[in-house]
C-alpha cells in the first residue's frame, strides 16, 4: 500500500543529502572532538563549521549556539538553566496554556522546587494577550518563555512584541522554536530573544540533535555537567555526525525557505478549504492566518480522533490527533482545551502537517476519502443524528 | 498495535445502529477518557433476540462494543451477564494495555441496557 | 598517511554492522514512534526490541533501561535524579576522587545546592578502600555513585564488593560502566547495583546515545521533562536509528565479549611490556591485573605529554594524554594526581587504548617509533640528564 504522510510535525523524514554529510563522520572521520590530534582536529572543525551554519539559519552568532540532543533538552536547559542561575533576582516564570510539554512539565517542576509560575491563557486562536503579558510581570519576575508557533493548532505568536516587553522590563525571553524553525523567517537579534530551542529533526535532519542559542552574556547553569566541550556549557562526547547532519538541514531549509512558505501554504488553504467544504460540523482549530505554512487542524464533531486516524491509517494515510507526544495518554490535548474546545470537540480533532514532500496528489487523495470515513464514523455515533 | 481482528471489527462493526422499539437501553461513559457507548436490547422470553450499538470513541471501543453485541446476542439475560471485559478481549484476541480500559465500555453498557429492561418490567436483581 | 588509533577509550568508529542497522530507520522507517499507526508502530517495534537487547548485555529486565543521549546524560540523571527523589531521606552522596567528570561535575553543582559530598581517596593503583567506604556511610547517606573502571588508567573497582555494603546499609548504590559495557562481563543482579550508565559510542555503536539502568523500584527524579516517552521518565522524541545502532552494537559486543577480552588482554599485556621494557624511567598507571583489557597507561619521565601526543600524531598515531574531555584544560589529570603523581609526572603520561581492530602490527609499530620520539623529547628536556 502506498503511504501518504501528514505528520511532518512530529517528525520529518531525513534529507539524503543531509545522510550523505553524516555518512563521512559515522564511518572514517569518527575521531573525538576533544581529542588533540587528526582525527580529533577534522571533527573539531566539522564542529565548529557546523555550529556557523546552525547560527546563521536564526541570525545568532556560531559562539551563541550549543549543541543538544534535541528540543526537549534545550527547553528543560533554558528554562532550568536560567531560573537556577537567576534564584537571587527572583523565582518567578511566565509561560503559556499552550507550551509543549518540555516547556509545561519542567515549568511544573519547578513549582515543586520554590518557583511560582504564571501560565497565560490564549483566545479561541490561541494567541496570547500582550496586556495580559505586560500585567504578569512582577518585580520578581525572572524568565518569560513563550513557543513560537505551537505544534498542534499551528498558531505564530507575536515574538517580537514579546521580546520588546521582556527587554522594556529586563527580564529574560526564551522560546521554543522548534516547530518554526525551517518554516518561519527567524533572526533572533530582531526579535530580541535571550534563548531560543530548536531541533534536528523537525527539518529533515537527524534526530537526537538540537540546539540552545544563549544570547551573549545570559547566565544560565549547566542542565548536563560533564567534560568541557560545548565551553563548558554541556558535557557529553560531540554527535559529529548528527551535528554535521543538523547543520546541513539547516543550510537547506534556510537556502529554500522563501519557495517552502509559499508551497506549503498553497497547499494548506487547499486543504483547509476542501475539509470545510466537503464535510458539515467542522471547525478550523488555530489563527487562519497567523499560523505555519504546513498546519491543518480540525475538530469533528460527533467522532473521535483515534478512530478517524485508524481509518486513515488503513488507506495508508499518517496524520495525528493533537501533538504524537500526547498520545500514550487519555486525556484530550491541553491545547484544545485552552483556546475553549469542550472536552467532547477535542476529542475529535485532527492534525495534517504539510511537509516538503508533500503534493497535490496526495492531499487529493485525503480529500476525496476523508468525507466518507467522517460519514461511516457518525453514523456509528450515539452523538450524531443525520 | 491491534490485531486483525480488533482492525476487523472495527472496519465492519456488527449490529451497528439502534432499536426503535428496544426493551433495554444502556449508555455509560468513560471517566477516563470521555468516551460514550449506547445499548440497545430486544428481549423476547429471556433471551437477547437483537442487539445494537453506538459508539463516540476509539478503535479499541468501536471494536469492543461490535465484538460483544454478537457475543450477546441469542444469548439468555443472566448469560449475557456474566460477560466480562476480558472475555471481550480474549475474543478479540489482546488489547494494547492503555486500551483495556476501552473494553469496560462494552460490558458496562450491556449490564446497563439489561438493568433497564429489568427495571421497566419490575423484575427485581 | 597510515593512521594507526589508539583511541578506542575516547571514542570508537561505527561497526559497519551498526550502520547498516541503523539506515533503514533514517530513511523510510523514519516515523516518530509515539504516533499511533504504521509508520509509528513500526519504529515502536524496533525500539522495544532494542531495550531487549541493550537490557541482555547488563542482565537487566527491558523495563529498567532508559535511553538516554549518553553517558554524560545518564551520569547527570542517575546522580541528580536520586539526590532530588530522595532529599527527605538524607543529603550525603559519596563518591571517589577518580570519577569521569560527568560524575564528579555533578557532583559539585550538588554541593551548592546544599548536598555534603565525600570524594573517597584511592591508593597507588585507583583502587577505593571497603573499609573507607563503610566509614563514609552516615545517616543520611542516600547514593554511593563509583565508576566501574577508570577511563583513564582503567582500574576496575570492586564493584560486587560495594554492591553488597550499598545494600546491607540500604544507599542506592549508581556506577557509571560507560568503559566497562564490552570490556567486562556485567550482571546487574549479581552486582547489586541500583543504577548503572552505559553509552554507545565506546562499543562500536552511534554517537549520542546511551543508557540509564534503573532497577524497579529506585525512585527517581526526571533530568529532562517533556511528553511521554520513556515511561513519561524522559522526553523527546526517540532517536529511533540511534536506539537500534546502539541494540546492535550491544548484541555483537555481547556475543564476541570472551574472544574480545582474550584479544585485547594479550596486546595489552604486550603492549605494556614492550613500552617497559625499551624505554628507561617509564611507569605503568593503574592496576597490573585489576585493569580493562584494553588500557596501556605509562608515565614518562621529563617530558610533557601533549609534545608526545603531537610527535606520534604527525606519524599517524592517535593516543591520548589522560582523558579526552580533560583536554580542554591545562591542568593534569585529576586521576592520575588522586593515584599520588606528581604534577610533573602526571604531565607526561601516555593513554593507548586498545579495541577490536587494533593489530599486532599496529602495536609493534608503536613500539617501533615510541622509544626514538621519547628520546628525542627528553635530549630537549631541562629536567633530562642523560
Ligand atoms: C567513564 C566515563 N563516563 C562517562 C563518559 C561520558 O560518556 P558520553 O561521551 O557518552 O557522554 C565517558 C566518556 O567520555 C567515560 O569514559
Ligand atoms: C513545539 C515543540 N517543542 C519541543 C519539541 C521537542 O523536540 P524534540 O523531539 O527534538 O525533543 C517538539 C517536538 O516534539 C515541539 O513540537
Ligand atoms: S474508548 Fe476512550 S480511549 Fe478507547
Ligand atoms: S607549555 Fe604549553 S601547555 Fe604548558
Amino acid at each position: 500500500m502506498q503511504r501518504r504522510y501528514f505528520d511532518y510535525a512530529a517528525t520529518t523524514p531525513l534529507d539524503s543529502e543531509v545522510l550523505n554529510e553524516m555518512l563521512p563522520h559515522m564511518k572514517e572521520n569518527f575521531g573525538n572532538p576533544s581529542s588533540v590530534y587528526s582525527y580529533g582536529r577534522d571533527a573539531r572543525k566539522v564542529i565548529d563549521d557546523s555550529r556557523e551554519k546552525v547560527a546563521s539559519i536564526i541570525g545568532a552568532q556560531a559562539k551563541e549556539i550549543y549543541f543538544t540532543s534535541g528540543g526537549t533538552e534545550s527547553d528543560n536547559w533554558a528554562i532550568k538553566g536560567t531560573a537556577f542561575a537567576n534564584k537571587d533576582k527572583g523565582n518567578h516564570i511566565i509561560t503559556t496554556t499552550v507550551e509543549h510539554h518540555a516547556v509545561l512539565h519542567t515549568c511544573k517542576y519547578l513549582e515543586k522546587h520554590g518557583y511560582e509560575v504564571t501560565y497565560l491563557p490564549v483566545d479561541e486562536y490561541g494567541l496570547i494577550d500582550l496586556d495580559d503579558l505586560k500585567n504578569s510581570i512582577r518585580e520578581n519576575t525572572i524568565l518569560i518563555t513563550v513557543m513560537f508557533a505551537n505544534n498542534e493548532i499551528g498558531t505564530i505568536q507575536p515574538i517580537a512584541e514579546i521580546g520588546k516587553i521582556a527587554k522594556e522590563n529586563k527580564v529574560l525571553f526564551h522560546t521554543d522554536a522548534v516547530q518554526a524553525l525551517g518554516s518561519v523567517d527567524i533572526d533572533v537579534k530582531d526579535l530580541g530573544v535571550d534563548l531560543m530551542s530548536i531541533s534536528g529533526h523537525k527539518i529533515y535532519g537527524p534526530k537526537g540533535i538540537g540546539a540552545l542559542y544563549v544570547r551573549k552574556g545570559v547566565k544560565i547553569d549547566n542542565l548536563i555537567h560533564g567534560g568541557a566541550q560545548e565551553k563548558k556549557k554541556r558535557g557529553g562526547t560531540e554527535n559529529t555526525p548528527a551535528i554535521a547532519g543538523f547543520a546541513k538541514a539547516c543550510e537547506m531549509a534556510q537556502s529554500t525557505l522563501t519557495d517552502q512558505i509559499k508551497q506549503a501554504t498553497e497547499l494548506r488553504d487547499y486543504m483547509i478549504k476542501g475539509i470545510l467544504d466537503s464535510i458539515p460540523e467542522v471547525k478550523l482549530n488555530g489563527h487562519p492566518e497567523k499560523r505555519l505554512p504546513g498546519n491543518v487542524n480540525v475538530s469533528i464533531r460527533y467522532i473521535e480522533g483515534e478512530s478517524i486516524l485508524l481509518s486513515l491509517d488503513l488507506i495508508g494515510i499518517a496524520a495525528s490527533s493533537g501533538s504524537a507526544c500526547t498520545s500514550g495518554s487519555l486525556d484530550p490535548s491541553h491545547v484544545l482545551l485552552a483556546i475553549g474546545l469542550s472536552h467532547e470537540i477535542a476529542h475529535g480533532s485532527l492534525r495534517f502537517s504539510i511537509g516538503k514532500y508533500t503534493t497535490k496528489e496526495e492531499v487529493d487523495f485525503v480529500l476525496d476519502k476523508l468525507p466518507g470515513i467522517i460519514q461511516r464514523l457518525r453514523d456509528m455515533s450515539p452523538l450524531y443524528n443525520a | 498495535m491491534y490485531t486483525d481482528k480488533v482492525i476487523d471489527q472495527f472496519q465492519n462493526p456488527r449490529n451497528v445502529g439502534e432499536l426503535d422499539n428496544a426493551d433495554g437501553v444502556g449508555e455509560v461513559g468513560s471517566p477516563a477518557c470521555g468516551d460514550i457507548m449506547k445499548m440497545y436490547l430486544k428481549i423476547e422470553d429471556g433471551v437477547i433476540v437483537d442487539v445494537k450499538f453506538k459508539t463516540f470513541g476509539c478503535g479499541a471501543a468501536v471494536a469492543t462494543s461490535s465484538i460483544a453485541t454478537e457475543m450477546i446476542k441469542g444469548k439468555t439475560l443472566e448469560e449475557a451477564e456474566k460477560l466480562t471485559n476480558s472475555m471481550v478481549i480474549d475474543e478479540l484476541g489482546g488489547l494494547p494495555h492503555e486500551k483495556v480500559h476501552c473494553s469496560v465500555l462494552a460490558e458496562q453498557a450491556i449490564k446497563a441496557a439489561i438493568k433497564d429492561y429489568k427495571s421497566k418490567h419490575g423484575i427485581q436483581e
